[in-house]
């Protein structure tokens, strides 16, 4: 599961706010997840309470999925990412490399491949609140 | 909207000696054949090497080398799968080969992704197999991995030179260490790049001549090192102690 | 946020019957010297040419030609200055061959602004020489060019007709034109791209050998024209009736 | 002056907007344009009076200036263009193509040529209002 090394970014990330920001202990972190690569919210939860430590050793995760939406470049079209219409390797293959969908989806409206991720690509830290 | 992955590429690279990408500016000079044997070569020589190919749209290393059937280990991150004792990372993992047209940003979100997942361990040194073009590899490359350092590859052509002077300034006003200039596919008939790069600030480490037995031996590591490409290379090697 | 510059380059190609990409995936296969030559000779037969260089970080066709000391016009946009009846536009009237290094974004930003203020009026033909890899430039060609028609060209080399391979997947997903593939830099050792074209859905247009002249002729156009290389060059074009 | 294509890309879009929205006329059009590329504003005004009819004849131009700031990519440095610190040259090659500011304008603070432009890089529409 490479879900533990998007924890450990995690943690590496915070831990130097922490310091930057001179909070004695970080009390939350606000974590979103795009959608698009299919990380499995329940291990990277798993992975921060087993990492979490020093500053971080109270810190509350609140970590939450981002729908994933796509847009076509060529006719402007939205839609939704839809996990459940790959097939397994390519699931998989996006998992690792969000980007590799470039290779494997086409704009549902006109097929074409130059597409943007709207929303949803990837994990991003949306807030850390800690005590001075 | 802080991205996590950015600090987690510092941590990753930690044990990594060096960082060598084989660049040029200009395309189709010998990059990707340069990375590939400078890899075999440093890895015979007994180092840990890892190599990277960064060309996302147009891989090459793994046809040079001969790399089929190999996947990442997924183990708290992905493990780089080994072939002849080289960590060897490429998209087309992911890719499978398919056609993967990427604009630049999107280039940017997987190199930082997959720095970000890769765990590399201890390694001497980690070859960046660079795309051609002055654009967001070069400058990802620079950006997230502040001790690379460069070596060239150029033609004796003044197409091909022409490109590298500019990569040389562009380096230079970076202050990104450049170990020197290799020119390739030299032949009889050309003028000597070595002569020029007096007016530029870089180094030249050497020629490889056209070698018209290199690419008959794609796929067969045994036979890419006895060819000239080869032995040429790794005199380069020997004299610069990169 | 609408980008006013969209809507303009429509009207700016109006007149222009005829939109080449000379493209390849691949660097170093020739791509430059073949639209330079290309846009020779259909000059040559009496058509009213454009040539775009869209490698802004190597951009090459002006050495090749011999182009210097022109800049365009300001009137109303900007009129390509003409290089022996050839409308020529690069970026090195602004970047005044200094290094330019640009992400993918100012690329497109950069083709956005020249396509939006360059008045081509009539042309029958407008080569572009397309940038290496499957990038930036190739999705905004297609996206801000839909009539355009790509000229792909590769080199007996399965690094090089591998991408390619890949460029015509991508197009015919896009249902872009391929007018066909172009096997430059033949020599006798080397095995043959057009028996492999089957595979893939594009016309083979014929081969081009690797030509030790062609260099010193770089600069001047009367000499360029004489060479193998062109000679070889007009004999695929006569035949393909662009 | 380049400035008269822009004006034609202005009308030209617009004019398109005024049909798709089934306008029978367009009363305001409020133009933003990024000083890096340092048009002249009197010069666009002055082509868009020339260029303006059918729909848009009596159309009011309100065209704003927007400071030009650009941000390291290596340091994070903010700060403004400054034309006055360029030789004329350079100045015009900036005027027709902004993006060649990479070849001539390095980071105050570090040196480096990545830098991208957080705002006024160039022209755009920021609304179109009219009568239906
Ligand atoms: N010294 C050489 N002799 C013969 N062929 C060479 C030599 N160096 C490179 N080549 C060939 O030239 C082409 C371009 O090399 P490649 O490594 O793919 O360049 P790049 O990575 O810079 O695009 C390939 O077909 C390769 O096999
Ligand atoms: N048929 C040929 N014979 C000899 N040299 C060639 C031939 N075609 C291209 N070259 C040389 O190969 C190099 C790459 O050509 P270029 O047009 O710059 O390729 P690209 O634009 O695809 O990068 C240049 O040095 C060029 O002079
Ligand atoms: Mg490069
Ligand atoms: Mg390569
Ligand atoms: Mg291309
Ligand atoms: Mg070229
Ligand atoms: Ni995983
Ligand atoms: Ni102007
Ligand atoms: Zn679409
Ligand atoms: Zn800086």
């Amino acid at each position: 599961m490479h879900e533990w090394a998007l924890a450990e970014a995690i943690i590496y990330t915070v831990t130097e706010i922490a310091e930057r920001e001179q909070f004695k202990e970080v009390s939350r972190v606000n974590v979103k997840v795009g959608e698009l690569q299919q990380v499995d919210l329940e291990i990277i939860k798993f992975a921060l309470t087993q990492l979490k430590r020093g500053k971080l050793k109270n810190t509350e995760f609140r970590i939450e999925p981002v729908r994933a939406r796509l847009k076509c470049r060529i006719c402007e079209y939205v839609w939704d990412f839809n996990k459940n219409e790959l097939d397994e390797e390519v699931a998989e293959a996006i998992h690792f490399v969000p980007e590799v969908a470039h290779s494997f989806i086409k704009c549902p409206n006109c097929g074409a491949q130059d597409f943007e991720f709207v929303e949803g690509r990837r994990m991003y830290i949306e807030s850390v609140s800690g005590v001075r | 909207m802080l991205d996590p992955r950015i600090k987690a590429i510092e941590h990753r690279l930690s044990q990594v000696k060096n960082i060598i990408a084989v660049s040029s500016g200009k395309g189709g000079v010998g990059k990707s054949v340069v990375s590939s044997i400078l890899a075999l070569i440093l890895s015979k020589k007994g180092y840990k090497v890892g190599l990277m190919d960064l060309d996302f749209t147009s891989p090459s290393t793994h046809l040079i080398l001969g790399i089929k059937g190999l996947f990442p280990e997924e183990k708290e991150g992905i493990i780089p799968p080994t072939f002849e004792d080289i960590k060897f990372m490429s998209i087309v993992y992911f890719s499978k080969d398919k056609a993967l047209s990427l604009r630049g940003q999107d280039f940017s979100d997987s190199f930082i992704e997959i720095l970000a997942i890769t765990k590399w361990n201890k390694l001497d040194y980690l070859i960046l197999d660079m795309p051609p073009g002055i654009n967001d590899a070069t400058l990802d490359v620079i950006r997230y991995m502040r001790k690379v350092k460069f070596i060239i590859v150029t033609t004796p052509s003044i197409l091909s030179f022409s490109t590298v002077k500019k990569l040389i300034d562009t380096l230079n006003t970076l202050k990104i260490e450049i170990i020197g200039v290799i020119e390739n596919m030299k032949s009889d008939q050309t003028y000597s790049i070595g002569e020029e790069l007096g007016e530029v600030k870089a180094k030249f480490l050497g020629e490889i001549p056209f070698d018209p037995e290199l690419e008959k031996c794609f796929g067969n590591t045994k036979m890419l090192l006895t060819t000239k490409f080869s032995r040429e290379l790794e005199k380069i090697v020997n004299e610069i102690r990169m």
